[in-house]
């Protein structure tokens, strides 16, 4: 295999990938589930706790102040980063998508703004690959409102079907949420056509970007969806921290939903009044040192660029997909030709449970995600309960694939399965 | 003057002592009234005003209101300027008010132009304070868009 | 005024005490807002992070295996710090209280177990010291349901009117919430009272623990309560963390919340299955670094005793109180005597609006809370708008109370106000 | 033996292959069945036993499932040692085999008791797996309260 120029080495950025495993050093390909965090990610958070920490939008004092700055310009980067002009905080893309979904029941059980209540017999559309964070949500908000949880398909290959999209997706969609990357398959779905179908039906659009963010140029406004979620920890960020990107009209609409200190104007005993967007979704305090992790790990990203990322990132992925292919008895989840991909491939190894085969590349010191990836349905329709998952981030090597491949192609003739 | 004698100045504090038009006149035709609230630490402001028949002149600025020092003298000393300004003017004034309140102590409020508010300039250094002075200001811009 | 002996010296453990403020050292007296974070915190989430991070309960891995390991060993170790059978992991209290009031409403609305179901007229207690966060919910939740909010009152020393509260609390009540300790006042409140009348009206107790988890012993099996909700911004440890604690029947029949991965048994397109609590509670990813902070945080005040931290609080909080009673027109909110507290105090200073008593505080650098503390209607009820609060923790010195009682004496004089 | 050849025993994948009792009987008068699952991994073990009628011995022994090797496999050895067994000596047995899987590589399942699936040993270095291995045996142990 000819090797493919790799436009930047960052490795040194992320001291976790010096670790050894099992002896043999450790090749880390398990970034969908949650990436590494560089070094000027952890800076950030530790020089804001030790120079800066104290309460944001809160008390007149010196601290406060500059935590409030760094916290708001915080948002301002991470925004911008992502092309969006309104930024809600989050402790990440499930809560976003919850939030979401829980503010559409609140305005069905007329609190805030109708606009966005459900009638029994509305539908909400999602597709066949969803990850359960933007599927369960839905299927619990059509089952508190009486709307009717509708589904696009997946092909065989992995590629959605537009054509049943466009049956199902009608005069009573009201909301249709989609990812915008499978994490499982790797594929980018097709944003556009999903989006004008939604919009010629009226409905609004949830974008789950958690698999898009870290690995693509990403940019809210031109995607033309009206929220999108986002995990923190996925995009070399800190945990606990994430956000709901929105657009100005629709965060204006969409009501209140955790309730507490920091979104209200006025308070009685009898009732509340909330802030403008985003301070009505972030009740409680906020993941204020996470936030300013996350904008160091933007402004890493940014410094990369991120078409060099994804650059990158499909280099990887077209030798990963190409070594995949080679092995006997490897079958690829979605193995669609021609199609946009990020870093992320998942497959199964014939004969042999994705269970021992992730064991067996442990051993190698391959960290690589076993199960249903919280995409059951997904499986299932792929008449599987689990595949092997390998996902790249930016620092990941040619090497490490290779070792990946060389690895896995003992898989079968360890366990005494195949030729 | 520095510190905290550059934030407090003589003339703010007088001013948020014997506050000048702290009494909302009654409404009529040709008044608009604006309630600005900082729910942070809780100043808050109405602030009424009246334009000429032709909607070209303000007259009769009053307000009423609760707060800190800041917020309060900022009231009064606004009220004092505005008192016959043509609206356009009026509006350009607050712009040149908001942004040398956000100017992080770099842009000094004009005494010919400002009066007694270019005392306000000392709380630009104070980003957290800076809603506090702005309030009777956003509550005078918002009424005249009414108005 | 004679020095009240400390037990202990950890002023070295906090990075961040070192900083000056306006060229003086900085008197950090806003912990109840916000505290800071000993060098073990910092250290417990960095070593995991350079070390150990990857995706917890997912993944055969050996990192995911050590990630899960240390993931769980926090829960165990908080929950043992806090007394607690079963602690759920949530992104702080305002996130855990409203996950006990959705939930509600989801068994209202028949998701799930129909034990905790509200019907119309059904009644929800709180009482007037309540936080925004264990109050809006409530309100929230009697809006949705149709139940109703009822109140118990504060008395003129800050103390809860149990008379009242025996009016209040009835057979119409199915849910009692309640702080233990009022972040205005520091009063701790009679938990035991409020509890037996909660039980003989076969209601559920929700306490909110913020105030009093960093200040005293706490033990929730003791307490008798049903459920309980803390921070761990507030008890030294990172944002972004914090729990409901709960009896085990209790969150067994508590419906989920937050919907997503990881909590699930089963899940189709039609509909998903849950795991038992904890995890039921615990859609997606976890603050898996913030956990394993927290437990630092929770091992280190354990290390220092909590009857040792009470005691050491106690001693400033009466140094502080007998202070601000000797200076003129200082009013205490809630000047009880002879009741139990922790170490917060807030006040009004007359004549001067109480942003201008902390811009002057700052100036010597001492740094306070102005405003409402996320409680107006009880700032309504003592008739203010705001007031200033001082409020300590495990770093807080003699020295520092005196600062800033001294700074405090100097607020009338330079605003005019006064002899 | 070290690493994966301690996991991953010729006898543990020789059960894995040719898993024995795995075909469910039919359910009838003394049987009770156990359905166990592992949310993460979506291993799979359904397992049927028969009772005597006096209630105090275990008889055919039978189940169906899906998943790792490790769990097929255990699955498969349990069956072969509990025929014809005592309840109470069941109970001890799957008591043992936790403790055991539990101890970090710490206690070694004696072969005279357990038979082939004391080559199930080496799964108690491995945390993750160790929830795999015990499936069939927290199967076992539901069934036989119910039954
Ligand atoms: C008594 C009380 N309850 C609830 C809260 C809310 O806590 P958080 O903002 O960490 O969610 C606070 C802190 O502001 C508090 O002091
Ligand atoms: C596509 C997708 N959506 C949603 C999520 C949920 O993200 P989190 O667990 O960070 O809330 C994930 C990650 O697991 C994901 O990959």
């Amino acid at each position: 295999m000819s090797s493919t120029p790799t436009t930047f080495d960052v490795r040194a950025d992320f001291p976790i990938l010096s670790q050894t495993v099992h002896g043999t050093p450790l090749v880390y390909l398990d970034s969908g589930a949650t990436s590494q965090k560089p070094q000027v990610v952890l800076d950030a958070e530790i020089g804001f706790l030790t120079r800066a920490n104290s309460a944001v939008h809160r008390g007149a004092h010196t601290l406060a102040g500059e935590a409030t700055e760094l916290f708001e310009d915080a948002r301002t980067t991470v925004a911008g980063f992502l092309g969006a002009e309104q930024l809600v905080w989050t402790s990440g893309a499930t809560f976003a998508l919850n939030l979401v979904a829980y503010a559409i029941g609140n305005a069905t059980l007329g609190r805030g703004s109708s606009r966005f209540a459900l009638k029994p017999g509305d539908e909400i559309v999602v597709t066949e690959t969803e990850h359960h964070a933007n599927l369960i949500p839905w299927q619990e908000l059509a089952a508190r409102t009486g709307a009717v949880l509708r589904v696009i398909p997946v092909r065989d290959d992995g590629t959605l079907d537009l054509d049943a999209a466009a049956q199902v997706i009608g005069e009573r969609t009201r909301v249709v949420a989609f990812t915008h990357v499978s994490n499982v398959l790797g594929i980018v779905n097709p944003i556009a056509e999903l989006t004008a179908l939604a919009r010629a039906a009226g409905a609004l659009t949830v974008l789950d970007a958690c698999q898009s963010v870290p690995h693509l140029p990403f940019d809210f406004a031109a995607l033309g969806v009206d929220l999108a979620a986002f995990s923190g920890h996925k995009m070399l960020g800190p945990y606990g921290v994430g956000g709901l990107l929105g657009r100005p009209d629709v965060l204006a609409d969409l009501p209140p939903f955790l309730t507490g200190g920091s979104m209200v104007t006025t308070v009685t005993l009898e009732e509340a009044n909330f802030l403008p967007a985003p301070q009505k979704f972030e009740a409680g305090t906020q993941p204020v040192s996470q936030a300013i992790g996350l904008a160091a790990a933007a402004r890493y990203l940014d410094g990369l660029g991120m078409d060099a990322v994804h650059a990158h990132e499909r280099a990887l992925e077209r030798r990963m997909l190409a070594g995949l292919r080679e092995i006997e008895g490897v079958r690829i989840l979605g193995d669609a030709s021609g199609v946009e991909r990020v870093g992320v491939a998942s497959f199964d190894v014939e004969g042999v449970h994705a269970h021992d085969v992730g064991q067996f590349l442990d051993d190698r010191g391959v960290a690589v995600r076993v199960g249903h990836h919280c995409a059951k349905p997904l499986h299932t329709r792929f008449g599987l309960t689990a595949s092997v998952r390998a996902s790249t981030s930016v620092f990941t090597t040619d090497d490490e694939i290779d070792v990946f491949l060389d690895a896995l192609a003992g898989v079968r003739p360890f366990f005494g399965v195949g030729a | 003057m520095s510190g905290l004698e550059g934030l407090y100045q003589e003339l703010l504090l007088d001013h948020s002592k014997r506050p000048r038009g702290k009494e909302l006149a009654p409404e009529e035709g040709r008044t608009a009234t604006s309630h600005q609230h900082n729910p942070i630490c809780g100043d808050d402001v109405t602030l009424r005003v009246r334009v000429t028949d032709d909607g070209g002149t303000i007259r009769d600025v009053t307000w009423d209101g609760s707060g800190c020092s800041i917020s309060q003298a900022s009231a009064s000393m606004l009220t004092e300027i505005v008192e016959g300004m043509p609206r356009a003017e009026a509006s350009a004034l607050i712009d040149g008010f908001r942004t040398a309140l956000r100017s992080r102590g770099e842009i000094v409020l004009d005494e010919d132009v400002y009066l007694d508010a270019a005392a306000l300039s000392g709380v630009s250094k104070y980003v957290a304070r800076v809603k506090c002075a702005m309030l009777a200001w956003v509550a005078l811009e918002d009424a005249l868009a009414r108005a």
